[in-house]
């Protein structure tokens, strides 16, 4: 009975389903604070996602995700508010999901012809721009303010709440599991991306453009279809942050978001879904659990006290950038890297599965062609 | 029938290819040598669309391909190696899996769903690289990271790629470099096999001669970007302009001797 | 036509104090690979000092201390914080996050130490002016433009005369052969971001000089107007550091100068203006005004 | 001439060295070869034996590659160089051409030979054109592109670069990893030439090529790798005689069809 | 599971009904408050002017037997990190004192409202009018630019075909700053050129060469202290000198220590719903003693006595809630809702009786004074600009 081959499929499956039996049954246990925290993650682990398949595996650096999140989550409360065409909230996301892919099509130009650093710097027009658009067009934007978010029907406070195990079912716990529901989307279908030909083909973009070419790969399009895919996550994201924020407004889609999403596939590690999963998770979470408890941390003062004094915000400021720099500098392929080594370490080696990419040396940045 | 007509490529303040004509029958393998900076690779370059001649056409049957984009010469079955190895990180297998795009049709939205078709095909892909690594010597790497490859193997992979291709032309730019003669005579078997089994026309670069002698059924010489002679291997060897040029005078006397 | 010159002038002397910043931008992006998103708290750095030391050593004296400390900080941090290990040219991407928890990290501490403050730095200028004919500039500009103009030159000498400036673009191409010709790569590498550095710190002067009203927690972040100049210039040249920081400010100055004017854009478009004209020009040219395509073949 | 003779005459000692790739891999075991001063020493081996290994071993860059030396001593005269950076290696005169040319592609051809001088520190610009004169000597045809973007050389004219850039070290032991690649017959001989003329001025050389033809006429002594270990070793002229070696390395059909498996054949 | 079960709340032990926030022994205010963003100086100033306030009221008894206590949450001036604060401290507040950041405020008000949760936000743009739990106190800035045009008329001398620059930020207010303007503009027989600026440009010489050509007789300025600054000085040092008035956030006393110092003190004048700290208004001085004893090195600016102000009318409400018998959340917004003339004694008193309209519409006219307290001194008493009802009216309308 102590088949081995048995005990080794129950570790699979506790290890692929553990996780999900945990997150399914959070909402139980946790309150509105930390749902909010685990649904802003889940957001941006879609995200994170698409960047990591834009900048991580197509090798197109982006800083200009900001604007195809904005996108999306405009885009939803345009489409589906007033003023806007006022669609059923459904219908709206799945538009606006389209729409950020649109955006993401409709810089093609840039993105066929434009490489790299300058690539980077090309996107972070978009931020910019964008932001300026998102103030003017207020009639569509609500300018400087924003937007309130119209709720998805069945997700509002006001929507009678279920009482489930004793817990009542506000909208906090039924977004986390649309949130979910989302996520597991979205990794679902990146992976079968970044493990099918698409996924080869873009990071074959990625080390050579010449070598991709000359083995049939489309160049120009597979580098806009990189931005297409990744605006449309993005979208995603954007929607479902829209829908945890139940507010839009322009400044949140600043320079910082992008660069935050940059340092989220970094961190994670480069070329993988669970990299970029993890990696969204530390970046989302981390400041916020670290403003929530800094006043706890010694020599700390309270907020607003004398001059010159470090207070909870800028404690948890320097904890966080710490924190990215500790990371990198012992786990330079990510917290990603650092599981695989863990595991690596255990006895049982998994055999090696089909072909991926190793994530571990996958330049985000990159000057020129790689031409040994 | 590959067809090189009066292909002209200028560089700033240099003529790399000057008038070069030459016509590569289906099924052959057509050797093209010279010096160093002769146009050799540069030429290989107009053949795969990565360098616009100033003048001349090149035609791969009916289709013109010195207007086309590389990866639609690719779909002609155009397949080549590089010169300067460029390979994509990842593992052998990744790269041969790249070879074999063109074979393969899951678009983005197939493989996001990951199809059961998707699966399917991606499986006999795999099986199809495996075997051409096997081909090729590179079965025991196939799961390696091409950057930790010693050179010889790297220039392998590249061999290996290009077959993955399953191309009807195949162009090799120095695909012996860095071997030594038994890793060359078993890389010019494996030419001679695949041009056997699939009938595929090989245009080779290749400053081996006694490689060139054995597997060439065609010799073109390039110097200076001009065509200096043409003919079979045995009437290039004597060429006194190739002996100048091209194998130096020391090999003549031997030659001649 | 006064208004004209003036906005052309005023643009001049934007672009000069631009091009100072993105020209330590491109060195650190030259040696290191490295898009370094903490430069523009090296800026703050530079000029934080500057601002803290002028009462007590003078403006020169305050001014040269902090060009040395924050050269030495940006030096440091490499060392310390980026070159971990061996050079590994894969790694830039990593450093370039770890340049973000640097900022971070940075920033907090010098927004804390400035608090509301708008600070001095004592400066000579003050807020003189000159008439140059028809029009009227800052003193303190024209003092952007002479140091802007001098010190490009020097490093565009450096870059192309000196055995460091050869090892930096010799690194910069492949580290492992210049690894094997002799070349100390981490020297080379912490030297440029000293020198990025002390860019930093001096354009921190001309920056928040007059007619900006002086040092703010947030000064840092104008850094980012250098990203549009350094990749306009082209990334490899200080000399296309120079032309595009120029474009970015005539192109600022003019539409905000011009604002009623370019209504339809609608109001305050001359902040974004360079984004819009370094994606025209990069539709053009995608390596920038002076970017050669990387020099490889197959 | 550049280099005066030297007071002592150091030689190159690689004394049972170990090498290991990553974690695990591992890629030399227990190698021990000797170039004297002014020798030509030649080692063969297939691809992957680890010949490069070697010579990254003994250049210090074997780091890079995520390599490590686990055993063994390496020593230039009095200098230890295990361990040691690649600087230390090019101050004491050794200098290694990398593997795959390697030349500086954004840089000139010239740049790229003013290059090979800046492990040597300050030199005077005399010393540096008469070392550029010497190389286009050698390679007339860079002398011609010394404003070329060395990157758009064909690949011919980049292995000459690289060799030429590594001649303006002034190297008293030369590393060649392969100098023949690429280049046509008439450019292997010059090679040839050159080894024997820098040789003669009292440049030891240490010769990795698969031209075993040419490696074995010009060395005194050759080695030969397989898979991490040296399997042969003698005077150049001697293995050239071995049966393995003819049939392996000179490409002479003496034994079985496959010589692939023949290479367990040579013990 | 842990969540299961719900705590509620009654009546506390003296028989007033309770709420969220109150227990038997504490009252419970809470303040979103920007302490590291581009507010900061502002929020420190109005949480420290608070803090003392709520010792001093404690020192006194407290409110309804109950000491009063301030959860300050720093969201530096980022929406996302204020939401989640919100979430954090609404359910255990019974009123925020202090809320910073128009967006802030935006993206709040329809949590604040559905929760009833009395909310004074440090922000004075019209958009915020017309919710039953929220309160801006003071004027509107479209009234105070309303009252800089009538300053300009009277004092300056402007009149009909004139033009005045009007610089402004991006959002709420700039954008209401411009209505009141251009309102009290068309009245005058005045023209307005605008600028819009965005709260990174620091350096305004564009901005001035644009004023410049247009010829303005006199500029008007929504925006930051270092906006004000660079705009003074650049005019002055271009010759363009001419009046100039900002709305009471373009100025801070640390103005006085830069190089613009002189240019302020000569062309700058300051419209504000406060008076001056340096006022001799009772109130104030004894409130500017008491912070300047306990903060010691704290700047006095204008924060801290709107801070103080909006305290004492948090503290005002509850008392008289408490005196109606309910501190619950619902109870509070009506106690404040029925102060019809509210006078804290630190300036003009404030009717909160209309939710549409402004507590008050009286504005006084600053100038700076770098020996001053706080910077600023007074020229003009607090009055009403003519035209301001006509004004509320036609907006109404
Ligand atoms: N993009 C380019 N720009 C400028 N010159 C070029 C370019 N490409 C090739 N050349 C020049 O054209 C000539 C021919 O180069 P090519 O690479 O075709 O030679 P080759 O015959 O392949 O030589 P080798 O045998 O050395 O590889 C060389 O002199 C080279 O410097
Ligand atoms: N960076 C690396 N990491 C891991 N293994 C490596 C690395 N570089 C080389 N190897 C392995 O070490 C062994 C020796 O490689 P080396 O490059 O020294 O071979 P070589 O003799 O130079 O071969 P070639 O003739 O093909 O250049 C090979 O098995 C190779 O796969
Ligand atoms: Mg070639
Ligand atoms: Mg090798």
């Amino acid at each position: 009975m102590s088949d081995p081959m048995i005990r080794a499929r129950a570790r699979l499956w506790g290890r692929r389903f553990l996780p999900v039996v945990v997150l399914c049954v959070l909402p139980f246990y946790l309150d509105a604070f930390w749902l909010r925290i685990g649904l802003f993650s889940l957001a941006a682990a879609i995200g994170a996602v698409g960047l990591g398949l834009l900048t991580g595996t197509a090798g197109q650096l982006s800083l200009g995700h900001a604007f195809f999140l904005a996108v999306g989550a405009y885009g939803y409360v345009w489409l589906a508010g007033e003023p806007g065409p006022g669609l059923p909230p459904a219908l709206a996301l799945v538009l606006a999901v389209l729409l950020a892919g649109a955006a993401g099509g409709l810089f093609s130009p840039v993105a066929g012809r434009v490489r790299g650093i300058y690539l980077g710097v090309a996107t972070l027009a978009l931020v910019f721009l964008g932001h300026h658009v998102l103030l003017t067009a207020d009639s569509v934007t609500g300018g400087f303010n924003g937007r309130s978010v119209p709720p998805l029907p069945g997700f509002t406070d006001s929507d009678p709440q279920p009482v489930l195990l004793g817990v009542p079912f506000g909208s906090a716990e039924r977004l986390w599991y649309l949130g979910l529901a989302l996520f597991a989307l979205t990794w679902f279908t990146a992976r079968g991306l970044l493990r099918g030909r698409p996924g080869r083909a873009l990071a074959a973009l990625r080390d050579s453009e010449t070598a991709a070419a000359v083995m049939g790969v489309h160049v120009a399009r597979y580098r806009s279809a990189a931005f297409v895919v990744s605006s449309m996550y993005a979208g995603l994201a954007g929607v479902l942050l829209a829908l945890a924020f139940r507010r839009v407004v322009p400044d949140y889609f600043a320079l910082a978001l992008s660069v935050d999403y940059l340092a989220m596939i970094v961190v994670g590690g480069l070329g993988s879904v669970a990299g970029a999963t993890a990696g969204a998770v530390f970046v989302t979470a981390l400041p916020l659990l670290m403003a929530r408890y800094a006043d706890q941390l010694p020599l700390v003062a309270a907020p607003g006290a004398a001059d010159g004094a470090v207070g909870p915000t800028e404690a948890a400021r320097y904890l966080y950038g710490a924190a990215i720099v500790l990371v990198l500098l012992y786990a330079p392929d990510g917290l990603r890297g650092v599981t695989r080594r863990l595991r690596a370490r255990r006895p049982r080696e998994r055999p090696p599965r089909t072909p991926t990419s190793s994530p571990a040396s996958t330049p985000a940045v990159r000057a020129k062609e790689h031409t040994p | 029938m590959l067809r090189v007509r009066d292909v002209t490529v200028r560089f700033a303040g240099l003529t790399a290819l000057d008038d070069v004509s030459f016509t590569v029958s289906p099924g052959s393998v057509h050797a093209l040598i010279g010096p160093n900076g002769a146009g050799k690779s540069t030429c290989f370059n107009v053949l795969s669309g990565l360098c616009r001649p100033a003048a001349g056409d090149v035609t791969l049957g009916d289709a013109e391909l010195s207007r086309l984009a590389p990866h639609r010469i690719a779909a002609l079955g155009v397949a080549r190696t590089f010169q300067n190895i460029v390979t994509t990180e990842g593992t052998v297998a990744d790269n041969l899996m790249l070879g074999r795009h063109l074979h393969s049709r899951a678009g983005f939205a197939a493989s996001a769903l990951r199809l059961p078709w998707v699966v399917r095909e991606q499986r006999e892909h795999l099986a199809r690289a495996r075997e051409i690594a096997e081909l090729t010597g590179l079965e025991a790497h196939f799961d390696t990271p091409v950057a930790l490859l010693s050179y010889g193997d790297r220039k392998r992979v590249e061999f290996a790629r290009a077959l993955c291709l399953e191309p009807s032309v195949l162009l090799l730019d120095e695909p012996v470099a860095g071997m030594n003669a038994a890793e060359r005579a078993r890389t010019a078997e494996a030419v001679r096999d695949v041009r056997a089994e699939l009938g595929l026309s090989v245009v080779l670069v290749e400053h081996d001669m006694g490689l060139v002698m054995r597997l060439a059924d065609e010799v073109t010489v390039l110097d200076f970007g001009r065509r200096i002679a043409h003919g079979t291997p045995d009437e290039v060897r004597g060429d006194p302009e190739v002996l100048r040029a091209y194998l130096g005078t020391d090999t003549a006397q031997e030659d001649v001797a | 036509m006064t208004g004209l010159l003036d906005n052309l002038l005023n643009g001049l002397a934007l672009g000069s104090v631009y091009a100072l910043v993105a020209l330590g931008f491109v060195v650190i992006f030259k040696a290191s690979g490295v898009l370094n998103f903490a430069h523009g708290s090296l800026l703050l750095l530079g000029g934080y000092l500057t601002a803290v030391w002028h009462d007590d050593l003078g403006f020169a004296g305050a001014l040269a201390l902090a060009v040395l400390v924050t050269a030495a900080v940006a030096g440091a941090l490499d060392r310390l914080l980026l070159q971990r290990g061996e050079p590994d040219p894969h790694a830039a991407h990593v450093q370039t996050i770890v340049t973000i928890g640097i900022d971070i990290v940075l920033v907090t501490d010098l927004a804390r130490r400035i608090g509301g403050d708008l600070l001095s730095l004592g400066d000579p200028w003050g807020d003189s002016v000159r008439d140059l004919g028809p029009v009227t500039v800052a003193d303190s500009r024209l003092a952007a433009v002479v140091v802007s103009a001098v010190v490009i030159g020097a490093v565009f000498a450096l870059f192309r005369f000196t055995a460091w400036g050869l090892s930096l673009r010799a690194a910069a191409e492949d580290v492992e052969a210049a690894a094997l010709m002799g070349v100390r790569l981490s020297r080379v590498r912490a030297l440029a971001w000293c020198l990025a550095g002390a860019l930093a710190a001096l354009a921190a002067v001309f920056l928040v000089a007059f007619p900006a009203p002086g040092l703010e927690r947030t000064t840092g972040q104008i850094a980012l107007k250098a990203f549009p100049a350094a990749i306009l210039g082209g990334m490899t040249s200080p000399a296309g550091a120079l032309a595009g920081s120029m474009l970015i400010g005539l192109t600022e100055a003019l539409v905000a100068g011009y604002q009623s004017e370019l209504h339809v854009l609608g109001e305050g478009f001359g902040d974004v203006a360079p984004y819009a004209v370094m994606v025209l020009v990069l539709l053009v040219r995608p390596t920038g005004l002076f970017g050669t395509k990387g020099a490889a073949r197959v | 001439m550049p280099a005066s003779p030297p007071a002592e005459e150091p030689a190159l000692h690689v004394e049972e060295l170990d090498v290991t790739y990553g974690r695990a891999l591992s890629a030399l075991r227990s190698v021990s070869l000797t170039v004297p001063h002014g020798g030509v020493v030649a080692l063969l081996g297939a691809n992957g034996a680890g010949k490069s290994t070697l010579l990254r071993a003994v250049s210090g860059t074997l780091r890079l590659h995520r390599g490590a030396i686990t055993g063994g001593r390496i020593r230039y005269g009095d200098t230890a160089l295990d361990g040691r950076d690649p600087v230390a290696a090019v101050r004491a005169g050794v200098v290694q051409v990398p593997e795959g040319r390697r030349v500086f592609a954004g840089l000139t051809v010239d740049e790229n030979l003013r290059s090979g001088g800046l492990g040597l520190g300050r030199r005077s610009p005399a010393l540096v054109r008469a070392g550029r004169e010497r190389v286009f000597a050698f390679f007339p045809r860079l002398a011609e592109r010394t404003h070329q973007a060395a990157g758009l050389l064909s690949g011919g004219e980049q292995q000459m670069l690289a060799i030429g850039r590594a001649l303006m070290a002034a190297p008293r032991l030369l590393l060649l990893d392969e100098p023949s690649l690429g280049l046509a017959p008439l450019m292997v001989h010059r090679i040839a030439e050159v080894v024997r003329e820098i040789n003669a001025q009292g440049t030891a050389v240490l010769l990795v090529e698969q031209n075993a033809g040419m490696a074995l006429s010009l060395a005194d002594h050759a080695h030969v790798l397989e898979v991490g270990e040296v399997r042969l070793s003698g005077p150049a002229g001697e293995l050239a005689r071995t049966d393995a070696v003819r049939r392996l390395y000179l490409g002479e059909e003496t034994g079985t069809d496959r010589p692939s498996d023949a290479g367990q054949g040579v013990a | 599971s842990s969540k299961a079960g719900d705590q509620s709340t009654g009546d506390a032990a003296d028989g007033v009904k309770a709420g969220p926030g109150v227990t038997d022994d504490t009252v419970r205010l809470g303040a979103l408050t920007d302490l590291t963003g581009p507010y900061a100086t502002l929020g420190k100033s109005i949480v420290q002017a608070q803090k003392m306030w709520a010792d001093e009221t404690n020192a006194k008894g407290g409110v309804c037997g109950r000491d009063v206590e301030i959860v300050v949450k720093d969201h530096g001036y980022d929406v996302q990190k204020a939401v989640a604060a919100y979430a954090d401290i609404s359910a255990d507040v019974v009123a925020l004192p202090q809320v910073i950041g128009s967006p802030v405020v935006a993206a709040l008000l329809d949590d604040i409202e559905r929760d009833r949760l009395l909310t004074f936000p440090q922000a004075w743009a019209a958009s915020l009018l017309g919710k039953d739990s929220v309160q801006v106190l003071g004027t509107t800035y479209d009234v105070d630019m309303i009252a800089a045009v009538d300053f300009l008329t009277r004092a300056k001398k402007l009149g009909k075909g004139d033009t005045i620059g009007h610089v402004y930020f991006e959002g709420d207010y700039g954008t209401n700053a411009l209505e009141g303007s251009r309102w009290a503009a068309e009245q005058a027989g005045l023209k307005i050129v605008d600028q819009k600026i965005k709260a990174t440009d620091t350096d305004l010489s564009a901005q001035v060469s644009a004023l410049r050509k247009a010829g303005v007789k006199a500029v008007l300025i929504s925006a930051g202290p270092a906006q004000t600054a660079s705009l003074t000085g650049v005019a002055a040092s271009r010759g363009l000198r001419v009046p100039i008035v900002s709305s009471a956030p373009g100025y801070a006393p640390q103005l006085m220590k830069t190089p613009a110092a002189a240019a302020l003190e000569g062309m700058l004048h300051v419209v504000s719903a406060a008076p001056a700290v340096s006022s001799e208004l009772p109130g104030v001085r004894r409130m500017v003693s008491a912070y300047e004893k306990k903060y010691p090195g704290s700047p006095v600016d204008s924060g801290v006595l709107s801070g103080y102000n909006a305290a004492q009318l948090l503290g005002a409400d509850l008392k008289k809630a408490c005196e109606a018998g309910s501190l619950a959340r619902e109870d509070v917004v009506a106690a404040h809702r029925a102060q019809k003339n509210a006078d804290t004694g630190l300036g003009s008193p404030q009717d909160f009786s209309d939710v549409a309209r402004p507590a008050s519409l009286s504005t006084y006219v600053l100038r700076p004074d770098r020996k001053a307290v706080g910077g600023l001194v007074g020229v003009e008493e607090a009055h009403r600009a003519p035209g301001v009802e006509e004004y509320l009216a036609s907006r109404s309308s």
